[in-house]
């Protein structure tokens, strides 16, 4: 198992009540499955209405989940 | 000299113009988003702002890496704020210098329009009527006014 | 507010930001053209500027009206500065202020462009050698370097 | 007669070793009859060199003149 945090901004923050949770996965776990297992449920939107991180660094859905691994789930940017 | 930062305190121009200054510079072009009281015609009394701090930081340092590569500009400064903002207040700065003014300028617009494109930040407004909005959100609970 | 101006003491930004203030505008967008040290690769030491202020302040006048009729803008400050400058000194600032970021930028640029262009006010380089040269005259006295 | 006052910028003022210089001119006369006559052959440009203003604002060179008229020779400008 590995054990990965995933932090939640602005209306996704909103809707997982909170700004960041800690979800332990299978072996092998990619952004999508977590996401598509985890999230989805909860946030209520589809996974190409999101961009990801890991690690703070951009990261594609296929990115296989290491143990400790700091995932964001990014909603569209309004900054600016 | 360069300035890439995500702030929550006021964003000052003259920390902007020195960092930007440069003997062999001729222009400098200067953007500044400032918070407005309306939205496509809804009022509003200000804007919250939220960011990922470090991924916002690396993707702008990102921004200014091509800034400086597809425009030769020789410095760039881009300066957002968050938490909560006033009307009149600035949100984000972008400051460029360089040889020649068209490339200052086309490099300050390129700066923010990629910003505001690709930076994770992330403003709610803060309507006249009281109701509060992500711009983002595709469920934005007050439908009157497209977002 | 607008400030239409040529003047012999330095440039204050801070004016020009006062001025484009306003509750409506959410982009100010700035255009400063500062001394640098070499022009067409040939070094210098700084520029003397001169103006027919009256023509002068007249012409801006009217590219900032056509400012605000072509692109919608709410405020225009141009600043042009005459005499003595040394190098990293700004001799000109073009600032406007609009509702949307888009309309500011291509207002600022078209500004300057239409300054350069038509307001009767010129430059002579002081060459780092101890030369000078009027940037517009056509029997510049030395020649090694197209002006 | 007309009493003209003529202003020289830049390089201009550089050729008539002066910024300013007064004319007599017989009525009729346009701003290009004065700079053929008068100036052109100091400043040794063809008149298509410059621009001009009478009393502060842009005219024409087919412009005539009247008693009193302040005539600017402008060489292309060079300012920002």
């Amino acid at each position: 198992m590995r054990d990965i945090t995933v932090l939640f901004f602005s209306y996704a923050a909103d809707r997982m009540n909170g700004r960041s949770r800690r979800y332990a996965v299978a072996d092998g776990t990619t952004v999508e499955t977590l996401f598509n297992e985890k999230l989805a449920p909860v946030l209520g939107d589809a996974i190409g209405q999101f961009r990801f991180s890991v690690n703070a660094a951009w990261a594609d859905p296929s990115r296989v989940l290491a143990d400790g691994d700091e995932v964001a789930v990014i909603p569209p940017v309004s900054g600016g | 000299m360069d300035i890439i930062r995500v702030q929550d305190r006021a964003i000052e121009m003259g920390e902007a113009l020195e960092a930007i200054q440069d003997p062999a510079v001729g222009g400098q072009a200067l953007f500044l988003g400032t918070v407005r009281n309306h939205f496509e015609g809804r009022p509003s009394w200000g804007l919250f702002y939220e960011a990922y701090q470090e991924l916002a930081e690396a993707e702008m340092a990102a921004i200014a890496a091509e800034l400086k590569a597809e425009f030769g500009v020789s410095h760039v400064v881009m300066v957002h704020r968050v938490g909560e903002l006033a009307l009149g207040e600035s949100a984000v700065l972008v400051a460029v210098s360089s040889a020649h003014r068209e490339e200052a300028l086309k490099a300050c617009q390129a700066g923010i329009d990629r910003i505001k494109a690709r930076v994770p930040i992330w403003k709610k407004e803060r309507w006249a009527d009281g109701a509060t909005d992500w711009h983002d959100d595709p469920d934005a609970s007050s439908g009157e006014t497209p977002l």
